[in-house]
């Protein structure tokens, strides 16, 4: 697939326009999870827009942002940067090989009180 | 009217308590529910990639379910509601969504997002209502200092999920003084509490839920509620401890009475 | 359906005797049953002619503009899709709503009498109507949607207007797509629509039945008739002038149409009237949202209003070539 | 039958060269109707238009058609020679075979075909008209100021000053508006009350303003020149006469618990109130909300401690009616509400205030006394965080979609000033861009940062939150690639500007047209910034578009000039080519009513003969030539045809385009 | 009339209004941008002013390609002009095209008075689109010929 192609699709799978964003930082200044990222929400938005996928595609902030939406939701501008992490986290974990967690790693990690709903999200936060 | 109840995967196993005193709470208050039949598992998370179908339509079913019913569908867990609401109003706006889904199913009748989602909380402040509640009362918690948990999934976003103003909510503080209890308002309550990550990053989610716990033993918090298995997980695994937490439906019954 | 005339005469009757009115527009019975025509009553002894059955299809709305104007209160009784109209006219200060004490009326369709006829059924003597079922002559029994008019198959409006209503059943809904031709239209290619229309329209004898019927139509003089207005024409002389009289009467009326398809009832052509209007009522509800005219009095119509993100009219034009 | 000269233009050769012009004057000489057609080099010099002068005497024309350049070109001139030669000068046609026939072809037989068309059009159309006179209609030498902010202060003394009387209305209880409110300005920092009240005390003592406070506007008739304004103004139940302003009842009131607006409400104020010393007029107004005496019948004090007996609790509102020739809107702004900006904090934290509270707090009038301590303790706060673009630029529905435009320069001036007076502070500024376009702004907001050690950080702040007694500010470094957190004493917030809520009520009454954010819409952006497109509405201040003070006196004083030259008239001359509706047609539906830009069409019950000695009374349509201007949006939404413009008439049209379609 | 009635080549009105699409025109002659010579303009106050019988009349007299210029929106002298043009020809062309017209024969373009060259390119591009059309043969045999 052709570069630009692969920036389209991931563009359009996020729904949100990026063009609309001001550079004004107020998700990054509200994130959660800033201090676990390598690449910030505003920086998401800023290089989906100039096109700069092969960063994001290796971003550790891929799978340490908590799609808690608090960036979505003070955007003045109307851009979701969960959206666009999202849609390169989905570009990801549909590659071959890409599956962030087995199934039969599970028993270990799984303590007697963990919920069923987490075991599910992690599902599919992590893996195709 | 009667309410198409909603358990979700996680009420019937390791949120038993959130369920059964869901339940028992509505029989106190006389609201007309039933478990809503055939249902599935709501997904969990909402998936936010426009390019996902699939992974929406056991949402799908169950809104589609619940509108044959009475097209008032209960939720309990944050989860749930936040995914049923938010497929729903896909259905409803989403042009692509709903023909795919539509063919996808292949319904008797075409589902465009008719069913109404409520949640337990919103269900007893606009139709029960909470003055209501409070004079139903027999056992008030009285002197208990409650900090309201929220968590992101009731909250956000706001222009689908509608629950309340996403950064100065009071609808739990309400509930919590309409059973006799004293809300302390703090002020990491619309916080993430560290969510699925706490699998593979442990130690963000323990972060997380201490930036929480924390803020609301400051401001003078002796237990949180919340409506959320994964929170619930969250504060008092990652917590440590820390602080108690219950389900909110535990406290309603207890107030109500019909607590064992 | 006997009783349901009996409560509208009765309720004719008690306007008149209390004062509270001092005529009544009504139907009254013809020749034949399904003849009545719209009628003025001024006394109890007149209305012993009233009548109010499936063929009462005539909207009574457009009779007020005179009838408002003369001495003393009026009532009239109006079907649902009477009431927009109703609605409409009062919007444009056409009726004297001071003169008139409308009573809405139940409605399940009305009939069409052409549909009798073709249902086999020679001459129509007599009918009973039931909510879903219709007696002809006493034998007959046919399903009550197929002799009903077109616009009432499609139905779902309701009352909008008026101080009471004499209702015995609630109005049985309707689950068909008004739009259904407009869309099948809309699919053709362009020279097949070109063709539909060229052979509807060149039927037209221009009797001007469509333009009197139409509570829209209610100019004191029609652009048609004003040698000023440079489009009055004596007769046809050509085709185009067909086209352009009802592409005009369809503009004219446009945001204004209630859709209330008294044009197509009376056409002796049976030109589909109405699929003009419609269009351009489905253009209004896709382009500039969901507008129903008559249901209110005061509101803006689509064509006299406007926002900055109105489609430009290259994007507007859909349908297929 | 009309007798029509036809006159064509060679133009040099602009015409010529490409058009056969003799041919064209030949062809079009044998139209119908023609009876004479020359043709001449230069048709608008005075050669040319002795011409046509002579052959209208010599012939009797009743018209003219002449072929030449553009009609937006000479149009007027050959009006001019035919008005001067006898003919009412809308007798007069062009057709123009100049920009849009000869310059644009090459081939001359096809040029000479077009332009014969263009002529013979020029012609059909001339047959179809009509005389017409642009009417007159006398002006009222009387202006009317909606707001007495700083925008109306400024336009009425300007009116005033060329002697033309000036009424001011005003709906809080004292002009002055924000402006009164402000501590110090930029870029110059003089203070805000001296170079403001002066301005007020001039208005009250001019005798030609009247200034009507606590007033509103009930409604506007009548179209410029000739307004009808009902003024409506409420009971203040103190006599405005003969109130002192000495201010004993303040003192003796015991209701003192009345929110202080002029202090936004930090204080408390009696509930009968001065709202504040140099109010004009220097005159108390009586709460009702809170008066006891008033609400139960209980108390009396300030009646009986008024030594001239101004105090009358029966006061009712007073609606009084004025005329004027030109209205100038000056209605101003208010800071926009910030329900949907809980993340900073406004309504749960005390010490989370708005930049005009903020103006309040440093005011030495104000509720602390120009002392800056924090609301919540009454404690001199160290660390102070202004957060811009509070609801700014916002696109997402919770905001405003614009740059409110003066925050960027009066939030500089805060953190200045609190450096200069308080150098114990630590001053942090969260912005997203510093505009600071304007003489001597950049450098004003630069001298915050370079000499007063003011911390601009780029970006925005996504929460603010209380831990312990610090409010934590946390928000983008985008500079430094950080979150920040700032524990912070105090955090102030430039909220969004937004028009004054009254004005969408204003211009519905006015027929001005209104942007989606309720600022009023200029007549031409560029050209015409001062009026609005309904001709004798002008606009002053911020009611038009986000400015600072500076810009708004410019405004109000441009206003000033457009209301003294309009008012300097004794009458207007209307437009000439308006619409007219055939009473005998029009069924009075008001359909037109509803596109008209300008409010022109009006509906009157009117009686007409039907013969046989009856009558009917039937409602019309009437269009006030004065304020049409001729758009015509109302002949196509007329359904009856009744509706009709001068000039541009439905026949004139028709001919028109059968003219241009002949083969 | 016998001189100028050669070989019929499609026609063209175009209703301009004064304030923006005329002057647009003007300014496109004085910059010499030539554009067909079947293209008639007509000057209407705004482009609102144009009724829909204007345009049903012009192709009934034999005009193959109807054109509007108007302000664009938000532009407009008159202020709201022409958005009501916008939903009118909107609904008109939609309607035209219901009926079996070509829809390549009605236009509406947005010329300021800046925009010569435009007002060139758009006369150039629609008398391109009509002399691929063709003559208007669905109306030919229905039109009044006089």
């Amino acid at each position: 697939m052709e570069k630009s192609e692969q920036i389209k699709l991931i563009k359009e799978r996020s729904g949100t326009d990026a063009k609309k964003c001001m550079k004004c930082g107020k998700c990054s200044g509200r994130c959660p999870a800033y201090a676990d990222m390598d690449i910030k929400p505003h920086q998401f938005v800023s290089y989906i827009e100039k096109g700069e996928i092969d960063k994001l595609l290796n971003s550790k902030s891929l799978f340490t942002c908590l799609t808690c939406f608090a960036c979505v939701e003070r955007c003045p501008r109307g851009v979701a940067p969960a959206a666009i992490i999202e849609a390169v986290r989905q570009e990801v974990i549909r590659m071959q090989g890409e599956n962030r967690v087995k199934a039969e790693e599970i028993p270990e990690i799984v303590d007697d009180k963990i919920p069923q709903q987490l075991l599910v999200s992690m599902f599919r936060k992590y893996n195709k | 009217m009667k309410f198409s109840y909603y358990p979700g995967c996680t009420l019937k196993t390791k949120a038993k308590e959130l369920d059964i005193y869901g339940r028992k709470s509505l029989e106190a208050l006389g609201v007309d529910f039933e478990e809503i039949k055939e249902w599935q598992c709501c997904g969990a998370v909402y998936p936010v990639a426009k390019d996902e179908v699939a992974t929406k339509l056991s949402a799908v079913r169950t809104l589609a379910q619940a509108k044959e019913e009475d097209g008032k569908l209960l939720t309990l867990c944050s989860a749930c509601h936040n995914v049923l609401k938010r497929v729903n109003e896909d259905m409803k706006s989403d042009d692509n969504m709903r023909l795919k889904a539509n063919n996808y199913l292949a319904l008797e009748e075409a589902y465009n997002g008719e069913t109404d989602v409520i949640h337990y909380l919103e269900l007893l402040r606009d139709y029960v209502g909470f003055d209501k509640l409070k004079e139903k009362v027999v056992k008030p918690l009285t002197g208990k200092k409650i900090g309201a948990y929220y968590g992101c999934l009731l909250l956000r976003p706001n222009s689908v999920l509608a629950f309340d103003n996403p950064e100065n909510p009071s609808i739990i503080e309400n509930f919590i003084k309409a059973i006799g209890a004293t809300p302390v308002v703090y002020a990491m309550r619309n916080e993430c509490c560290g969510a699925y990550v706490s699998v593979t990053h442990k130690e963000i989610a323990e972060k997380k839920s201490a930036n929480v716990i924390n803020s609301a033993k400051d401001a003078g918090a002796e237990m949180l509620v919340t409506a959320c298995p994964l929170c619930m997980y969250n504060l008092t695994e990652n917590g440590k401890g820390a602080m108690e937490v219950k389900y909110f439906t535990e406290l309603l019954a207890e107030a109500l009475g019909v607590k064992e | 359906m006997q009783r349901l005339e009996n409560a509208v005469l009765s309720k004719a009757k008690e306007l008149l005797e209390s004062g509270k009115v001092s005529r009544v527009l009504g139907w009254t019975k013809g020749e034949f049953c399904y003849d009545v025509s719209p009628c003025v009553f001024n006394t109890v002894d007149e209305l012993k002619n009233f009548v109010y059955n499936g063929f009462c299809g005539a909207n009574l709305s457009k009779y007020l503009i005179n009838e408002s104007k003369k001495e003393g209160k009026i009532a009239v009784f109006l079907k649902p899709c009477d009431t927009y109209s109703y609605n409409q006219l009062v919007k444009e200060h056409r009726i004297k709503v001071e003169n008139v004490y409308a009573v809405g009326v139940e409605c399940q369709g009305k009939f069409d009498i052409e549909k009798f006829y073709a249902k086999g059924v020679g001459f129509v003597a007599s009918v009973e109507e039931g909510l879903t079922e219709v007696k002809v002559n006493g034998e007959t029994v046919l399903n009550r949607n197929d002799v009903k008019l077109e616009r009432c198959l499609v139905c779902n409006k309701k009352h909008v207007a008026g101080e009471e209503i004499v209702e015995l059943n609630e109005k049985l809904p309707s689950d068909s797509d008004r739009f259904e031709m407009v869309k099948k239209l809309e699919a053709m290619t362009a020279d097949e629509r070109f063709a539909f229309w060229k052979k509807e329209l060149s039927k037209c004898i221009r009797c001007n039945a469509c333009r009197n019927v139409c509570p829209a139509c209610n100019c004191t003089k029609c652009v048609f008739d004003n040698p000023n207005s440079e489009v009055s024409a004596k007769a046809n002389a050509t085709s185009f002038e067909e086209q352009m009289f009802h592409i005009i009467r369809a503009f004219h009326v446009a945001g204004r149409c209630t859709d209330c398809g008294e044009c197509s009832r009376v056409c002796p052509q049976n030109i589909p009237l109405h699929l003009l209007n419609r269009k351009f009522i489905s253009d209004i509800d896709k382009l500039y949202g969901e507008y129903q005219a008559g249901e209110d009095t005061t509101s803006k119509g689509p064509l006299t209003s406007f926002t900055k993100e109105d489609a430009e009219p290259s994007d507007a034009v859909g349908g297929n070539k | 039958m009309q007798k029509i000269g036809v006159f064509v233009c060679w133009c040099g050769s602009n015409i010529s060269a490409t058009v056969d012009v003799k041919k064209v004057a030949e062809v079009l000489k044998a139209e119908p109707g023609v009876v004479v057609s020359e043709n001449y080099q230069y048709m608008c010099s005075e050669n040319g238009q002795a011409l046509i002068r002579n052959a209208i005497k010599e012939h009797g024309l009743t018209g003219v058609v002449v072929c030449s350049c553009s009609p937006r070109m000479h149009e007027a001139t050959f009006r001019k020679t035919c008005e001067s030669a006898g003919i009412n000068p809308y007798m007069v046609e062009i057709a123009n075979i100049r920009e849009q026939c000869s310059w644009i072809h090459k081939d001359i037989e096809e040029a000479t075909e077009k332009a014969i068309i263009l002529g013979r059009t020029a012609i059909a159309k001339l047959k179809l008209n009509a005389p017409l006179t642009a009417g007159e209609s006398a002006v009222t030498k009387r202006a009317l100021v909606i707001g007495g902010g700083i925008a109306g202060i400024q336009s009425a003394l300007d009116i005033a000053e060329a002697g033309f009387e000036v009424d001011i209305v005003e709906q809080s209880p004292t002009i002055g508006g924000n402006m009164a409110k402000l501590d110090k300005t930029f870029p110059t920092l003089d203070c805000a009350a001296c170079i403001l009240t002066p301005k007020m005390v001039d208005c009250a003592q001019n005798d030609k303003i009247d200034i009507m406070t606590f007033s509103e506007i009930e409604s506007v008739k009548g179209f410029v020149g000739n307004f009808k304004v009902e003024i409506r103004r409420k009971a203040r139940f103190v006599n405005e006469k003969t109130c002192t302003g000495c201010g004993v009842c303040m003192q003796k009131c015991p209701a003192k618990k009345g929110l202080n607006e002029f202090n936004m409400g930090l204080n408390n104020r009696p509930a009968i109130y001065i709202p504040f010393a140099q109010a004009i007029p220097n005159v108390a107004i009586i709460d009702p909300e809170q008066c006891l005496k008033i609400k139960n019948g209980k108390c009396g004090l300030c009646s009986m401690n008024c030594q001239v007996n101004a105090i009358d609790y029966t006061m009712k509102d007073e609606i009084v009616e004025r005329e004027y020739g030109a209205i100038v809107v000056a209605t101003g702004y208010k800071p926009i509400s910030l329900e949907n900006f809980n993340e900073y904090g406004y309504d749960t934290y005390k010490d989370v205030v708005t930049s005009l509270e903020f103006e309040r707090i440093m005011n030495a009038a104000g509720p602390t006394n120009g002392q800056l301590v924090r609301p919540s303790d009454g404690k001199h706060p160290h660390v102070i965080t202004f957060i811009q673009c509070v609801g700014s630029r916002d696109t997402s529905g919770c905001g405003k979609p614009y740059c409110s435009k003066i925050c960027c320069m009066y939030t500089a001036k805060h953190a200045m000033l609190l450096r200069e007076k308080y150098p114990d502070t630590e001053v942090h500024v969260f912005y997203i861009d510093v505009r600071t376009p304007g003489k001597n702004y950049d450098e004003f907001f630069r001298r915050a940062v370079e000499q007063y050690d003011v911390d601009y950080i780029k970006g925005m702040v996504g929460k603010v939150y209380k831990e312990g007694d610090k409010l934590m500010v946390q928000g983008s470094d985008l500079i430094n690639d950080e979150q920040v957190i700032i524990p912070s004493d105090m955090v102030v917030l430039a909220a969004a500007i937004e028009p004054n809520p009254s004005v969408r009520k204003i211009a519905t009454m006015l027929t001005a047209s209104i942007d989606t954010n309720n600022f009023l819409t200029e007549a031409h952006a560029k050209l015409r910034p001062v009026e609005s497109p309904t001709a004798g509405i002008f606009l002053s201040g911020v009611c038009q578009g986000p400015k600072d003070i500076p810009e708004t006196v410019s405004q109000a004083s441009a206003c000033a000039a457009k209301v003294i030259g309009l008012l300097a008239k004794d009458t207007l001359k209307c437009n000439a080519c308006v619409a007219h509706s055939d009473e005998m047609i029009c069924t009075g539906c008001s359909v037109c009513e509803n596109v008209c830009p300008y409010g022109a069409i009006t509906y009157v019950d009117k009686e007409f003969r039907l013969g046989g000695g009856k009558t009917e009374v039937r409602r019309v349509a009437q269009v006030n030539p004065a304020v049409c201007q001729g758009c015509g949006a109302c002949t196509v939404t007329c359904p009856s045809g009744a509706m009709d413009l001068k000039g541009f008439s439905t026949k004139q049209i028709m001919a028109e385009v059968d003219a241009v379609c002949k083969r | 009339m016998q001189e100028i009635n050669k070989e019929r080549k499609p026609l063209i009105v175009a209703f301009c209004c004064n304030w923006c699409s005329y002057a647009g025109a003007d300014l496109a002659g004085s910059s010499r941008l030539s554009y067909p010579a079947n293209v008639k303009i007509i000057r209407v106050p705004c482009s609102c002013r144009v009724n829909p019988l204007f345009i049903l009349k012009a192709f009934q007299r034999g005009a193959d390609g109807v054109i509007l210029c108007g302000c664009h929106p938000g532009d407009c002298h008159y202020t709201t002009g022409n958005y009501y043009t916008r939903r009118r020809m909107s609904l008109l062309f939609s309607m035209l095209d219901y009926l079996g017209i070509e829809r390549e024969r009605t236009r509406v373009e947005w010329v300021s008075a800046a925009e010569g060259a435009k007002f060139s390119n758009v006369m150039n591009d629609f008398a391109k689109t009509i002399n691929e059309l063709g003559e208007n043969k669905r109306l030919e045999d229905l039109r009044c010929k006089d």
